[in-house]
């Protein structure tokens, strides 16, 4: 029987997105979806505003266990996914650089994996203990997430 | 008398001015009355703990959970990773 | 007037993903959707069987302007997309190895960057002048597509 | 008449033995009455040709396209990349 890799931490670390796919890709896979979040330096949406930084914090342990349960939720969802990886990158981070990666792999590219990994993300930003502060030109403040966890997640 | 531990995050951290606390509360309290505890010993909480989440050893709890033993608490915002 | 970045091309090396996401970032871009395709060594669908290893061939000039299409009509269709990166990997390569690569980016991840890469991998497959011999433990095969391309693609 | 070039890919290039072909064909010719001549030319390809894509200077065409002056023909299998 084949086991299937989960990979999920917090670090300091550059994300190696060519190393993380190696990890999560079996003889049996065929094609991955992976999604990568970066810092906007400029951002034209909603409150239009200029980041010089963002600085990351993490409840590491929880953050960890709760990316475990949101690779757990997907794989529930659909049985094909072979592969995952979830990492978040934490510490002060300028822009252009990737801060977040979840990567799904499955035999076909047709059997969810894309879904796969668009509903990863969505979990990840709604209940893994991450935050981050912004510095722009004229002072700090905390971003806020607009989620609250119900019972059992 | 239960011996827990209290970890604070993001605003809250830099409202309360502390990273984590060691606490004494009664057996069997539970998270509401907890928030409330919380706001006395620190007030300048207050304006933020209902837009707070607390999570007891890694798993996210509501106002009527009671509060195991020797529990980390953490109190935090809405996340906002990614 | 930004200007946004569009690579594509026809490759015996490997795919480096983190050079490719780094090409296609830019200050206002927030998200990336990237694709990619591997050489399965067990094939478990459909025919089951084993491959040792694909040799792939292009038409290399037809295989960059169709490249250069698909990116256009991702552009036409979602015009939220930043940057495009599309690369097939040619040669013998063996399972595991990531052979083709579709990545778009986008200031924010729910404008339709997950659907305009699967998208891209859809027609990148049907149009684009590339072919593979499958070699097995018993005897060698040219892969077939399915897909007959109408009047002005 | 007019100096095509004619190329071969994949199963149409191992059946016929051949990569790429310069050849003479009436101008004004289309691409229906060009397989005719390929068969000809190339009887092993008769098996294949209807299952054949054919593209002029890079761009997909069909029966009834008119060849233009040295065109670059290619003739190759529905394409199985990724």
């Amino acid at each position: 029987m084949t086991t299937y890799p989960t990979i999920f931490s917090i670090t300091e670390d550059e994300l190696d997105l060519n190393h993380l796919l190696e990890q999560i890709t079996l003889s049996s896979t065929g094609a991955s979806a992976i999604f990568t979040g970066m810092v906007r330096g400029t951002t034209s949406r909603d409150n239009p505003h200029e980041t010089v930084y963002l600085e990351y914090e993490a409840y590491k342990p929880m953050a960890e266990a709760k990316m475990k349960q949101v690779a757990d939720e997907i794989r529930e969802r659909w049985d094909t996914i072979e592969g995952i990886a979830i990492v978040q990158r934490i510490g002060k981070l300028y822009p252009r650089t990737p801060t977040i990666l979840i990567a799904c792999t499955a035999a076909h590219r047709d059997t969810g994996v894309f879904d796969a990994a668009r509903y990863g993300i969505d979990r990840l930003k709604e209940i893994v203990p991450v935050w981050k502060k912004e510095v722009g030109p004229n002072g700090e403040e905390w971003v806020e997430g607009d989620y609250n966890p119900q019972l059992g997640e | 008398m239960n011996q827990i531990k209290t970890l604070f995050f993001a605003t809250l951290r830099d409202r309360a001015g502390v990273k984590s606390v060691e606490l004494e509360i009664p057996l069997q309290m539970n998270v509401a009355d907890f928030k409330t505890l919380l706001i006395e010993k620190y007030p300048v909480l207050s304006g933020l703990i209902n837009h707070t989440l607390v999570s007891i050893n890694h798993e996210y709890v509501f106002d009527e959970t009671i509060i195991p033993e020797r529990a980390e608490i953490a109190l935090f915002p809405p996340v906002s990773g990614g």
